[in-house]
């Protein structure tokens, strides 16, 4: 083909030999198993993970573990994983799996099972929500690796200062929200994340959950339930009738809110424990003002937050099953975990740590946190998630943006997951 | 009083253009401490703090340098497979070649969500996902039709004379195209290159499915998903899409006149 | 001196550029028809083989109409507007002589902004709490979060994006009309506004055709500006056909469903050309 | 040089026959001119001498070599066109260079070659100038010196004159006839300029719908047509046509007819031959003037006589008024007798 001219031929060139080289580096040494472990990439120094690593190694001669970081999207990670296992690929032993993708993975047969690692008898080890999530018909797919869930954020000194509690019950925050807001000059009652998207539905399930009421219930769907309706009735009512959380929570996630919140505008926030960390910044607007504890529930209701955080579970193609089930177990140890809390923040899945005077004294939130993750819950634990979260994702944007009542809305969801399941079948 | 009026409804254009951009500017030197806060709409100081976060946390560098890289080469690219087609088709004179202009440009109308999932899943097995390599192919694919349509319009322009007059003073068809063609079109050529420049430059979908680090990530998708886990750094986005915008700006201002030549050859022509 | 066939055969110049659209553009599209016709989810088990059973779950998806009414709503008011507005703009600059350039420069500033780069300036500016929109009107409008303006906000964004080409367009074509048409109607006595009518409109008429067809289908095909303003939402007000196909391809790694919703966006796409095509024929005759 | 000879030379567009079979030969060094109508077939015989079509049956031999299936470059062919066809890309001195820089020639030789053909066409002072910045006169030249410089076998010329001015037109025909004369290359001249033909050729051919009507030198098919078309299509003013029954008054024709009693007829005269009286004169035809057209070395004076137009040349002597009658006399051995079906010559023994 001599028409495509020499420049035309030597980019091709140029881009073939960028992608070899993209392939990465040299192959192990004779006689040595490679264990590769994939994972989100974590925020903050790698070294405290590669000594981790570097330990099971001097523990397991002849075994070699080779780190490698995924972008931080979770669509992006859940893509990869599905398109490579789908595949049959070997190329990563250890995954770091979100919470909702174990059903989804175990039930596709591309999670080595891993009740071994984790018999009945060690499962008490460890918070009843992760354990919860990582059982797919009985048997465990993953190992908790660390937690995350829903708190309540709340401005101490304005409680103080109006001398008003900490609120136990939803009714209870709407009463000391509306009071505060009428005394205290452009203050927001209760910040929370109510764009269309997948924070939405962490957020809804915490009223469902805490009205006693939720979605699946014996693998069926049980959602169109007076519970439900005036638990969503409530969350709709705090925009519209109650006028305790502004309009725009239609477009807000995480950070929008931590940032009204952090700006000293919002009185109360539902959100995920990392901004407490942001608010502990001497130069925060807050510093010192911030109170954290469970979210509230409704009167006769009970106490939940909804589960987040990450599990590491064994690729099913994987060459080195046993090597790599050995690296999941020294990872999710109570020493590593330690370690781990230490370096990065992050919450321990193993109960124990949580009465660790070390652990305590670092993280004063870890008391506060105990109560929340012991009462913390899985979405809705099915293979299918991905499709029932899109569906409650539209329905509840539909109730909070008030297009829809919540009784239509709840109604159609009922359909459409029922459908979803049958379909599925 | 008429040009006092002309003069008003051009002040408006022109502003109904620019606000957004410069509220951008704005917004990027803006200190962080008055970002939230509305009440002074010009800011008390001026901060170069988000432009220098913006080189210094996150690889925007790279990120900048992967949509140049796949922009030019696209462009090279299309210019490369498109110029002969167009030779073909307008001074060859192919038969047929009314068909071949239809189908090519009925090709450019293809929407990308058309063909980007079996496109995610060859490249995903080749290996080529979140490569630049695979950014260059799809571009270049998807704006050869417009530049193929550019080409062929340009080169019409040229007189068959010259052409028979190169053939008959020795040199083959292809040498016809490299030594008379090409450089007497070489302003269509530059009005094809920028326009694909600006499309491979501009794309979205495509960046968005195919790339996952900032080893191939560009300027589209780099700034849709700026934030970081934690931060949505306001100042910064808004210290991004200025640096973006600005080669783009010099870019068409600099080659206006090339651009509407082709805007004008291709669609007047259409 | 032997007969040396010159390989002068023209299809050698087209077979690369072919080869490449076919591999990269054809094939694909086959590809997804067939994709289509087969229930291919990555995480559910290999693909099977279904026929329409795709396309009757797309006909009873109200998800699917709901984004076929807000693209074709999107489409149907963005291009009005950007014509209007163009035409507007056009007839307005077509005679500046000073600072002709700098004008240009200035009214293609917002095609040349990336479409997700803009959308990120204008959900800044939409931001109910902190936006400056709102500062300015002294409003409260929370413009992307209320399913009644997000889609209409959308909209106000593509027209300041679009109009620019729009305008090129027409001032290529308001160039295109010889100068001494103008001098005779003058000589006739017509007046500004019938020369607009009778006669600028008319040979204009081609131009506008050309433009609409270029922006209709740019709105069919939308995707980067609800994806970054909305993502979609609130309640699937901005959800558009090219961004309920990407959810449910690549966040519910349903390809076989997928692929019947990407059909669907190309079967609106070529209509709309098609359509256009007679019209246009008709309009040239 | 090359001798060129056509063998069975046909080409279609689809059905359409755009030039019949041509059998035919140029002499080596020739000036051989083809001129016709537009329309007749002339510019595509060139093109397929030129390489750039190809033909549907038949060949073309330079000397004893086939060169139809040739690329144009591969020729030795050298082309000038109407439109003059420069680059407008190069300046003149890298236009008269272009044929040889393609063929890899060295330097000097190109330079020396350029400037050879540039003092020769007086154009060594635009040497540095763009094409755009030339007359079309001068443009011509550098088409010419183009042709000239590779010293090609063959010499091929698309009504290279028409876009001149009618002045620099003559001018440029001498300078033809004089660079011909000089270098003596086999030439083919497509015109449809009948007297430039006439003036420019050793020989032409006269083509009508892709067929030759006749080829043979300019004063044979100026004296000797060899059908109505060659008779009217060559020759200015046109050959007067005179037709139906009035062909048997006209005075002097009767021994011509006697052998042709039956047949229609046409009868050509060429005003040249035709001189115009006042008075009576023997052997003329008394006609009403219906127009005078002095053209400085002569007056031409057009009759209507039994309906059909005539003009002739006034000779000397009073002059002849529009309106009145004059007498067009018609030297009988000047007249051309064609079949009035197929414009066939007839020739009386």
């Amino acid at each position: 083909m001599r028409r495509v001219s020499r420049g035309a031929r030597a980019l091709c060139l140029a881009c073939g030999a960028a992608l070899v080289a993209a392939c990465g580096a040299g192959g192990p040494a004779p006689g040595q198993t490679v264990v590769v472990f994939k994972h989100g990439k974590l925020f903050g120094d790698p070294a405290p993970l590669r000594a981790l690593l570097d330990e099971f190694e001097r523990q397991h001669p002849g075994v070699v573990v080779r780190d490698e970081t995924l972008p931080a999207g979770s669509d992006e990670q859940h893509q990869f994983y599905a398109i490579n296992l789908q595949a049959r690929s070997a190329a990563f032993d250890v995954l770091a799996v979100d919470v909702i993708w174990v059903a989804e993975f175990a039930h596709a047969g591309w999670l080595q099972e891993l009740t071994r690692l984790l018999p009945p008898a060690e499962r008490a080890a460890f918070f009843p929500g992760p354990i919860e999530a990582v059982t797919h018909q009985g048997r465990v797919y993953a190992v908790p690796w660390f937690v995350d869930a829903g708190l309540l954020y709340y401005r101490k000194d304005l409680l103080e200062k109006h001398a008003f509690p900490v609120p136990r019950t939803w009714e209870e925050l709407v009463r000391t929200a509306r009071a505060v807001m009428a005394r205290e000059p452009r203050i927001a009652g209760f910040v929370w994340q109510g764009k269309q998207y997948e924070g939405l539905v962490c957020n809804a399930l915490e009223y469902l959950w805490s009205n006693g009421g939720g979605v699946l219930s014996g693998g069926r769907i049980v959602l169109d339930t007076p519970r439900n309706r005036q638990a969503l009735a409530f969350m709709s009512d705090l925009v519209h009738r109650f006028g305790v959380t502004p309009g725009s929570v239609t477009t807000a996630t995480e950070e929008p809110s931590r940032h009204v919140f952090g700006q000293g505008r919002a009185l109360f926030m539902r959100n995920w424990p990392y901004a407490w960390r942001l608010f502990q910044d001497p130069g925060s607007r807050v510093h010192g003002k911030v109170g954290v504890t469970t979210l509230p529930h409704f009167e006769g209701g009970i106490p939940a937050a909804t589960l987040g955080g990450w599990q590491l579970a064994v690729n099913r193609h994987s060459r080195q099953a046993a090597a790599a089930s050995e690296l999941v177990r020294h990872l999710t140890s109570v020493q590593a975990q330690k370690r781990l809390a230490l370096a990065y923040g992050f919450q321990p899945a193993r109960t124990a740590l949580y009465r660790d005077p070390e652990l305590l004294a670092a993280q004063p939130l870890l008391q506060v946190l105990e109560r929340v993750f012991a009462t913390a819950r899985p979405r809705p634990v099915t293979p299918y998630y991905v499709r029932v979260s899109q569906v409650l994702q539209s329905e509840l944007s539909a109730i909070i943006s008030g297009r829809k009542s919540p009784e239509a809305a709840l109604a159609a969801a009922e359909r459409k997951l029922r459908k979803i399941l049958a379909d599925e079948a | 009083m008429r040009s006092a009026l002309r003069a008003a409804a051009l002040a408006l254009v022109v502003g109904y253009c620019l606000a957004p951009f410069l509220w951008q500017v704005i917004t990027s030197l803006r200190p962080t401490a008055e970002l939230m806060s509305l009440p002074p709409l010009i800011p008390t100081r001026v901060t170069g703090e988000h432009y220098a976060a913006i080189f210094h946390g996150h690889p925007f560098l790279r990120i900048i340098a992967n949509s140049a890289l796949v922009a030019a080469g696209a462009t090279l690219l299309a210019l490369a497979l498109g110029a002969p087609a167009a030779f073909a088709l307008s001074i060859l004179r192919v038969r047929g070649r009314a068909v071949i202009l239809a189908g090519v440009l009925g090709i450019s109308m293809f929407p990308p969500i058309a063909t980007v999932s079996p496109l995610f899943l060859v490249l995903s097995t080749l290996g080529l996902h979140d490569t630049l390599f695979a950014l260059v192919i799809t571009y270049t694919a998807f704006s050869l039709p417009l530049a193929v349509w550019l080409l062929t319009n340009f080169f019409g322009a040229v007189p068959r004379e010259i052409y028979i007059a190169a053939r008959v003073d020795g040199c083959t068809a292809f040498g016809a195209l490299v030594r008379v063609v090409l450089p007497l079109a070489a302003p269509g050529l530059l009005a094809a290159g920028l326009l694909t420049f600006v499309f491979a430059w501009n794309e979205f979908l495509f960046a968005l499915t195919f790339t996952a680090t900032e080893a191939a990530r560009t300027v589209p998708v780099g700034i849709a998903l700026f934030p970081g886990l934690h931060e949505v750094p306001y100042g910064e986005i808004a210290a991004a899409a200025v640096t973006v915008t600005l080669p783009v700006v010099v870019l068409a201002a600099f080659f206006q006149r090339r651009i509407i030549e082709g805007l004008t050859a291709g669609a007047v022509k259409g | 001196m032997k007969l040396e066939r010159e390989l002068d055969r023209p299809l050698w110049y087209l077979l690369p550029g072919g080869l490449l659209l076919v591999v990269v553009t054809l094939f694909p599209l086959g590809h997804v028809l067939w994709l289509s016709l087969q229930r291919h989810s990555l995480l559910h088990g290999p693909p099977r083989f279904v026929g329409l059973d795709n396309y009757l779950r797309l006909a009873g998806d109200e998800r699917f109409w709901n984004a076929l009414a807000n693209t074709a709503y999107f489409a149907a008011v963005s291009v009005a507007l950007e014509l209007a507005l163009g035409l507007a703009i056009a007839l307005m600059i077509a005679r500046v002589r000073r600072g002709r350039r700098l004008l240009y420069g200035v009214i293609l500033l917002p095609w040349a902004v990336p479409t997700a780069v803009s959308a990120r300036m204008w959900e800044w500016m939409y931001d109910a709490e902190i936006g400056v929109l709102n500062y300015l009107a002294g409003t409260h409008v929370n413009w992307l979060g209320s399913p009644a303006w997000a889609l209409n906000a959308a909209i106000a964004m593509d027209v300041w994006k679009s109009t620019p080409f729009v305008v090129l367009l027409l001032l290529a074509g308001l160039q295109g009309i010889p100068r001494d048409v103008y001098r005779a109607a003058a000589v006739d006595g017509a007046s500004g506004w019938s020369v607009l009518v009778r006669i600028t409109l008319p040979l204009l008429a081609p131009v506008m055709l050309v433009a609409l067809v270029f922006r209709t289908i740019d709105a069919f095909r939308v995707f980067d500006a609800i994806y970054v303003l909305t993502g979609g939402g609130p309640a699937d007000s901005t959800e558009t056909l090219s961004i309920y196909a990407y959810k449910v391809l690549f966040q519910g790694l349903e390809f076989g469903y997928g692929s019947a919703l990407a059909v669907s966006v190309f079967v609106c796409v070529g209509l709309a050309a098609l359509f256009y095509a007679r019209l246009m024929r008709e309009a040239l005759r | 040089m090359a001798r060129i000879r056509f063998a069975g030379l046909e080409k279609r567009y689809g059905a359409q026959p755009v030039l019949a079979p041509l059998d035919l030969v140029i002499e080596d060094g020739e000036f051989f001119t083809f001129v016709g109508p537009s329309g007749c077939g002339k510019s595509t015989l060139l093109n397929l001498v030129a390489g750039v079509e190809a033909p549907d049956a038949g060949a073309i031999y330079f000397d004893d070599d086939r060169v139809d299936g040739l690329a144009p470059g591969a020729r030795d062919v050298a082309m000038v066109f109407q439109s003059y066809a420069l680059y407008p890309h190069l300046t003149v001195r890298e236009n008269i260079a272009f044929p040889l820089r393609v063929r890899g020639r060295a330097r000097q030789e190109i330079e020396r070659e350029v400037g050879r053909v540039a003092e020769a066409l007086g154009l060594a002072a635009l040497l540095d100038r763009k094409p755009r910045e030339l007359s079309g006169g001068q443009r011509q030249r550098v088409a010419l010196g183009r042709a000239l410089v590779r010293r090609p076998r063959v010499f091929l010329m698309d009504e290279p004159l028409s876009n001149l001015d009618a002045r620099l037109r003559l001018e440029m025909r001498e300078e033809l006839k004089r660079l011909h004369e000089s270098y003596g290359v086999t030439t083919i001249y497509v015109t449809h300029d009948q007297e430039e033909a006439m003036a420019l050729s050793r020989r032409m051919a006269v083509l009508a719908a892709g067929r030759v009507q006749q080829c043979s030198t300019p004063q044979q098919v100026y004296a000797d047509p060899a059908n109505l078309f060659v008779a009217q299509f060559i020759g200015s003013p046109p050959i007067n046509v005179i037709g139906g029954d009035a062909v048997r008054d006209v005075p002097g024709a009767a021994p011509l007819l006697a052998r042709h009693a039956n047949e229609p007829l046409v009868l050509g005269v060429r005003p040249a031959d035709v001189e115009v009286h006042s008075e009576p004169h023997a052997g003329a035809l008394l006609a009403e003037v219906t127009m005078i057209e002095p053209t400085g070395s002569d007056l031409w004076v057009v009759g209507r006589w039994r309906g059909q137009r005539i003009k002739g040349h006034a000779a000397a002597g009073p002059r002849v008024e529009a309106g009145a009658t004059a007498h067009f006399s018609v030297p009988p051995e000047r007249v051309y007798l064609f079949a009035a079906d197929t414009g066939a010559r007839l020739r009386g023994e």
